[in-house]
């Protein structure tokens, strides 16, 4: 939608027609899929990738061939951490889980003193595990006076909560902090609801807001909800003109609102792009080459309908704000209420050091 | 000393005993035949001896050896080598491998990895020998599916005779084949076993074959013996002719 | 605090009990088709899941098109006999024209090869139903909402579909083992699972046996589906969870007997819910290692006599 | 050995091999090593071919089970990927980098899990085997998921270029060169000396009695054959070959997950291949591997329902033509030269 809406304006530069081919990273096999792509075809710039595993084994393949890349979702902090230190043409666009997992403990810190136990549900897979493992590092570094009374990893694609809920029903937390999504959130979300886990448990699941749209009945009011960032079409405030019209346009394209985050990432990968060569054509007067993309992706910063974005010099990870709400279905839209802003430099670590070393000497 | 020897050798499944008390010898170089009517417990015999069935009381000594539980490849490596009434042959294996098959595993060599069957010889040539003598040398490289039922028998035999076994037990060898070739089998039976010393035992229900072949005759009735002796003496034996010849 | 203990595993035993009744369904299906016709079915779970695809369709249909018109006991009682007859009868007609079409051809084949061509089948439904119903999760609530809750002794609510759903297994199995001790068809069947050459000699018409014995076992599993959405979401990915549980309960219950469903439905209803609570990380592999150990300690299963 | 069998066995080596399979194995090995220098392949093509060896090797290894021995494993993944994941951790947790190093580590631990899974395994027959065989590798699968913090869970592990010889071509050439100059060649030639190993392994006695296993084992044993115990030998043997594609696969494919190379759709696909290829022939799985890849490859650009296209592909190959590519290879082949002989 995105694309298209360029094109109609004349492309990038007001001349060039962007082409956009898409692939599912989860049908081929993701390293045979990338090289394909960055060699057979030969694209200017490949963008995309949600699941983790796939960022982490595509990344150094970039590095290697030397294909301007740029992940736009994938939210694990190994990637920059781990896999890939010294990025050259790998670039990511969006927040790493530390935004999630250090915002909600900020949360925690400030916005919810009365909290004493705290528990977790997260999906026992490398993005469940990461979330956790960050926010109880911030619980600690932060030094926050609660104690961590359950942590259960139920297996990704599970089809029984029962267990689990009646677990944290026994043990009876005043908080959760969950990164469950997909069809576990909905199906965590129905059995808690059934067996009322929620009358006296605060829920906080850090990029939730798809069930808004999955299953909205499923949804009660008060249920603390973060989107990976400010990436919900309703509620919270000062939004920017890009919002509206991107919410807008969204709506009238696809006849549901973008509840998920990973629609607003998408915006801010492919601007991203779009920005980058403009600006390397302003500065230049000729049309970029891969290094002079990287160039000038290197420091970028744009609005967005997000509010706005950038890349800190010598990263290649943008950073974003925390933002959090309560689930609100008064209004005529489900939306976020009495929603919390945390500023970018508070819940990402600072561009020399890994997440686990700026958690470590806080 | 005996090839084989069982002492008190008894099978029971549940209440009924199939097999009671059998004493049994058999010396290197005999020829015995088993008779006795269906259900005396001759296959159930048989499969004590070869390891099929465990015995409930008594035990089966073997070249010296108590066999106890042997697995039925134990006893067949240490030469005590059983063929089926219903022929047991690997169809999509041709006749030479088949005996070829039976010939390595004689020789311990199933496991050895690195002599090309391609160009190995000496267990090559030795089941072309064996297969002419049987009859079947011509067709040894069609596949054990394509030949006729009787054929079928002949190869079986010849995989156990592969084996050089110390004793043969044989389970109805010419059953299901032609009536005129069912001494021609016999005799090469007799011509191979004449070479080597070692015993052998068959099961027959044709009581010309068990005159003209045998040694001895060893009749079973009821799981218990009846008589054991040369077959003059016992085909003329009353209860053998009445329960076993069927001649009132 | 023994009381607070002992009511602590109420809701354990509850959910232990719903697992145990959608694995019998599961495996019971499996273990007669299996057992008594021979035939190894790898997709039979398919029918599980896709019994919960159609029972999520039904549900929203009936809510669509009665809405509250009826009130909630009216609404409950139609929704209910959506997913008992409805559902279990479209997945009978689809599992009927899969059989002429699909799985008669492979009857003959060897076990490998009916593995091998029903893990075929399974990809196949797997698909299927992604087209159909979309990669999304699909929910079905409106049977366990309108059912409510209770609260148990210890204070934590329970919601009753499950319960429904155990008693209402209860009541299948009940009528299953009267139907193989005592009727016609069932002793038939049963003879069936000895020899079924024999059988075909005696005049009964072993291919109509042949397909009773299989629509009974599809709908068995079926209903499992449709009494699991209720209280779940559904995703064509879980197939293959439901393989694997299908398959354990066949091994330790062991071969085509019904005594064996129950027993290693109820045994694995608790290893797994007990198991997830007390020890959550093994939650996956508990399955397996009771797999192995019953195989391991009697290999035709608990109940089984035919020699694996 | 006499004089007369000395020339009479010269006769069948020549016989053998200016036989038509002898020529075509011949071309086949030079077609091999010249590929990447062909005028039409690229860095792609190079990795796609290299990518069917490793999977050929696991495939004709996995018909030594079925094809050889009539046991049907769904839990080729367990040393495939258990293979995989040992050279992974040497190269996550340990200084070493070396592929002559990693490889027999990886052989060896495909052959420990063998052992181990295959004990338990054979003593089963037909579909028990099979489904335990399922059971034993999801149970990898779930560790390696689970061990978060050792194996990255479903993160997986990243397998950096290892150096080849204690020569670090990457640094040298840059990793296109590394692939195509010498990666290339590495599993060509792994592949040459796998398929030739198993190829004798199966045409000796070893060969022969697990084929007298597989058409009858109460046969077998009553010749003096230990059937569970050379079932398990199968599986070991199976196990290891299994492994070096496993390695082979990891170094090429340079991350692995637990759903790429241990998850029991993995242990499927061989089973695909070896079925497509045709699991009478020994070379069948070769042919079923490249077609496999290249089937895929097509179906999941075509269509978001791969797994239909590919379900459907084996259900039919087994119903219709249960021999494979190497059934209708051979009947053409026979008609061919019944043509040519038909006129003499």
């Amino acid at each position: 939608m995105v694309v298209d809406k360029i094109n109609e304006a004349g492309g990038i530069l007001g001349e060039r027609e962007i082409s956009l081919d898409e692939y599912d990273e989860n049908t081929e096999e993701v390293a045979q899929l990338y090289r394909r792509l960055a060699t057979q075809d030969d694209y200017d710039i490949i963008i995309g990738f949600v699941s983790s595993a796939n960022a982490l084994t595509v990344g150094p393949i970039a590095e290697e061939l030397q294909q301007p890349t740029i992940i736009w979702d994938t939210g694990t902090t190994e990637l920059f951490d781990d896999a890939v230190t010294d990025p050259q043409y790998l670039f990511r666009t969006c927040a790493s889980s530390s935004t999630d997992a250090v915002g909600a403990a900020l949360v925690l810190e400030n916005a919810l003193t009365d909290i004493e136990t705290v528990a977790g549900v997260n999906q026992d897979y490398a993005y469940g595990r990461n979330n956790w493992n960050l926010f109880s590092q911030a619980v600690e570094a932060f030094d926050i006076d609660v104690d961590i009374v359950e942590a259960r990893f139920p297996p990704f694609g599970n089809e029984d909560f029962s267990s689990t809920v009646s677990a944290l029903n026994d043990s009876n937390p005043d908080f959760i902090f969950s990164s469950l999504w997909g069809g576990d959130l909905v199906n965590f979300m129905t059995q808690a609801n059934d067996r009322g886990l929620f009358d006296d448990t605060l829920p906080c699941f850090s990029g939730g807001t798809h069930i808004f749209r999955d299953a909205p009945d499923q949804v009660p009011d008060g249920l603390l909800f973060g989107a990976r960032g400010p990436h919900v079409p309703y509620g919270g405030f000062g939004w920017n003109s890009l919002h509206d019209n991107f919410v807008s346009s969204f709506e009238s394209r696809y006849g549901e609102s973008p509840y998920a985050h990973g629609a607003f990432h998408a915006w801010q990968g492919i601007y991203a792009y779009v920005n980058a060569i403009e600006n390397a054509f302003n500065a230049s007067g000729v049309y970029p080459d891969n290094d002079a993309l990287v160039k000038s992706l290197e420091g970028l910063g744009f609005d967005t309908p997000s509010g706005f974005l950038n890349i800190p010099e010598g990263s290649h990870n943008a950073i974003e704000p925390s933002f959090w709400g309560l689930s609100d279905s008064s209004g005529e839209n489900l939306a976020l209420t009495d929603s919390i802003w945390i500023a970018k430099e508070q819940v990402n670590p600072p561009v020399e050091q890994t997440t686990e070393e700026w958690l470590g000497n806080i | 000393m005996a090839v084989l020897q069982t002492k008190e050798l008894t099978k029971q499944f549940g209440e009924l005993t199939a097999v009671e008390e059998v004493d049994f010898q058999i010396e290197r170089g005999e020829i015995v035949g088993i008779i006795g009517p269906n259900g005396a417990g001759k296959t159930t015999f048989v499969n004590l001896l070869t390891g099929v069935l465990n015995a409930t009381v008594g035990d089966i000594i073997f070249g010296g050896e108590p066999l106890k539980n042997a697995p039925v490849h134990d006893r067949a490596n240490r030469g005590l080598v059983r063929s089926f009434q219903i022929p047991q042959v690997c169809d999509d294996l041709t006749l030479l491998e088949n005996v070829r098959s039976a010939i390595l595993s004689r020789e311990q060599r199933n496991s050895s990895l690195f002599s090309l069957l391609l160009w190995e010889d000496e267990s090559r040539s030795e089941a072309i020998e064996l297969l002419n003598e049987f009859g079947l040398g011509e067709r040894q490289n069609l596949s054990a599916e394509a030949i006729p039922h009787g054929d079928k028998k002949i190869l079986d035999v010849c995989m156990s005779v592969a084996m050089e076994p110390e004793l043969l037990i044989l389970d109805e060898p010419t059953s299901g084949v032609a009536t005129e070739n069912k001494h021609e089998i016999m005799k090469r039976l007799r011509n191979y076993f004449e070479t080597t010393d070692s015993a052998v035992l068959f099961i027959e229900h044709d009581m010309e074959l068990v005159a003209e072949y045998a040694d001895r005759v060893f009749a079973m009735d009821q799981g218990r013996k009846l008589i054991d002796g040369p077959p003059e003496e016992v085909l003329e034996d009353e209860t053998v002719k009445r329960r076993i010849r069927g001649e009132e | 605090m023994v009381i607070e203990l002992i009511t602590q595993q109420i809701p354990l035993v509850l959910n232990a009990l719903f697992l145990a009744s959608v694995l019998f369904l599961l495996g019971t299906g499996l273990s007669i088709i299996y057992g008594m016709l021979n035939f190894l079915n790898l997709a039979h779970a398919a029918f599980l899941v896709l019994g919960a695809y159609v029972a999520s369709t039904v549900v929203t249909q009936i809510v669509g098109v009665f809405g509250d018109t009826l009130g909630t006991s009216g609404l409950f009682i139609i929704l209910v006999l959506g997913l008992l007859i409805i559902v279990p009868f479209i997945i009978a007609m689809v599992g009927l024209t899969m059989e002429q079409t699909i799985f008669k051809p492979i009857y003959g084949l060897e076990d490998d090869y009916q593995l091998l061509a029903t893990f075929g089948v399974i990809l196949m439904m797997e698909d299927g139903m992604k087209f159909i119903w979309g990669g999304q999760p699909v929910t079905a609530s409106a049977p366990s909402e309108l059912l409510g809750s209770i609260s148990l002794l210890g204070g934590s609510t329970y919601p009753l579909w499950p319960i429904f759903g155990t008693v209402l297994t209860m009541v299948i199995g009940i009528v299953l083992y009267y139907f193989f001790e005592e009727t016609r068809l069932g002793k038939i069947t049963l003879a069936m699972a000895e020899d079924d050459e024999i059988v075909g000699v005696t005049g009964i018409n072993t291919r109509l046996v042949h397909l009773q014995v299989y629509v009974i076992g599809i709908t068995l599993a079926a209903l499992g589906g449709a009494l699991f959405i209720p209280n779940a979401s559904m995703t064509s990915g879980l197939a293959l969870q439901f393989v694997i549980l299908a398959f354990a309960v066949l091994v330790i219950g062991g071969l085509g007997s019904l005594k064996g469903a129950i027993a290693a439905s109820l045994l694995i209803g608790f290893t797994r819910s007990f198991g997830s609570y007390y020890i959550p990380q093994l939650e996956l592999a508990i399955v397996f290692i009771l797999m192995a150990a019953v195989m391991l300690i009697k290999p035709t299963g608990l109940f089984g006599d035919i020699k694996a | 050995m006499s004089q007369d069998t000395k020339t009479e066995l010269r006769g069948v080596i020549r016989q053998r091999v200016t036989t038509l399979p002898g020529l075509a194995t011949a071309a086949f090995v030079m077609l091999a090593l010249s590929f990447p220098y062909l005028p039409s392949t690229g860095q792609f093509e190079v990795f796609l071919v290299a990518q069917i060896f490793a999977f050929a090797i696991a495939a004709v290894a996995f018909n030594v089970l079925l094809g050889y021995t009539g046991l049907l494993s769904f839990g080729h993944a367990a040393f495939f990927g258990g293979a995989a994941y040992a050279v992974g951790f040497v190269l996550r947790y340990t200084a070493i980098s070396e592929l002559f190093i990693l490889l027999p580590i990886g052989i060896v631990t495909a052959a420990a899990l063998a052992v181990v899974i295959g004990y338990i395994s054979v003593r089963y027959t037909e579909v028990y085997y099979s489904l335990l065989m399922l059971a034993l590798s999801f149970l990898i699968y779930v560790l390696m998921v689970k061990l978060y913090t050792i194996t990255g869970g479903t993160d997986g592990l990243p397998i950096s270029a290892p150096t080849v010889g204690g020569v670090d071509y990457v640094a040298l050439w840059g990793y296109s060169g590394f692939l195509q100059g010498i990666l290339y060649y590495v599993i060509a030639i792994s592949f040459l000396i796998s398929i030739g190993l198993m190829w004798i392994f199966m045409n000796s006695p070893f060969g022969l009695t697990l084929k007298t296993i597989r058409d009858n084992p109460e046969r077998a044993r009553a010749i003096g054959i230990p059937v569970i115990k050379y079932r398990w030998y199968a599986t070991i043997v199976s196990g290891v070959f299994t492994g070096v594609g496993g390695v082979m696969y990891a170094v090429l494919n340079s991350h692995i997950t637990p759903d790429t190379v241990l998850h029991w759709s993995r242990s499927g696909e061989f089973a695909f291949m070896a079925v497509l290829g045709g699991v009478g022939s020994f070379v069948g799985p070769i042919a079923g591997a490249g077609a496999f890849i290249m089937i895929r490859s097509q179906a999941q650009q075509l269509t978001e329902y791969w797994h239909f296209v590919m379900g459907a592909a084996l259900f039919l190959i087994i119903v219709l033509e249960p021999a494979g590519i190497a059934g209708i290879a051979k009947r053409s082949y026979r008609k061919a030269t019944e043509s040519i002989r038909g006129d003499d």
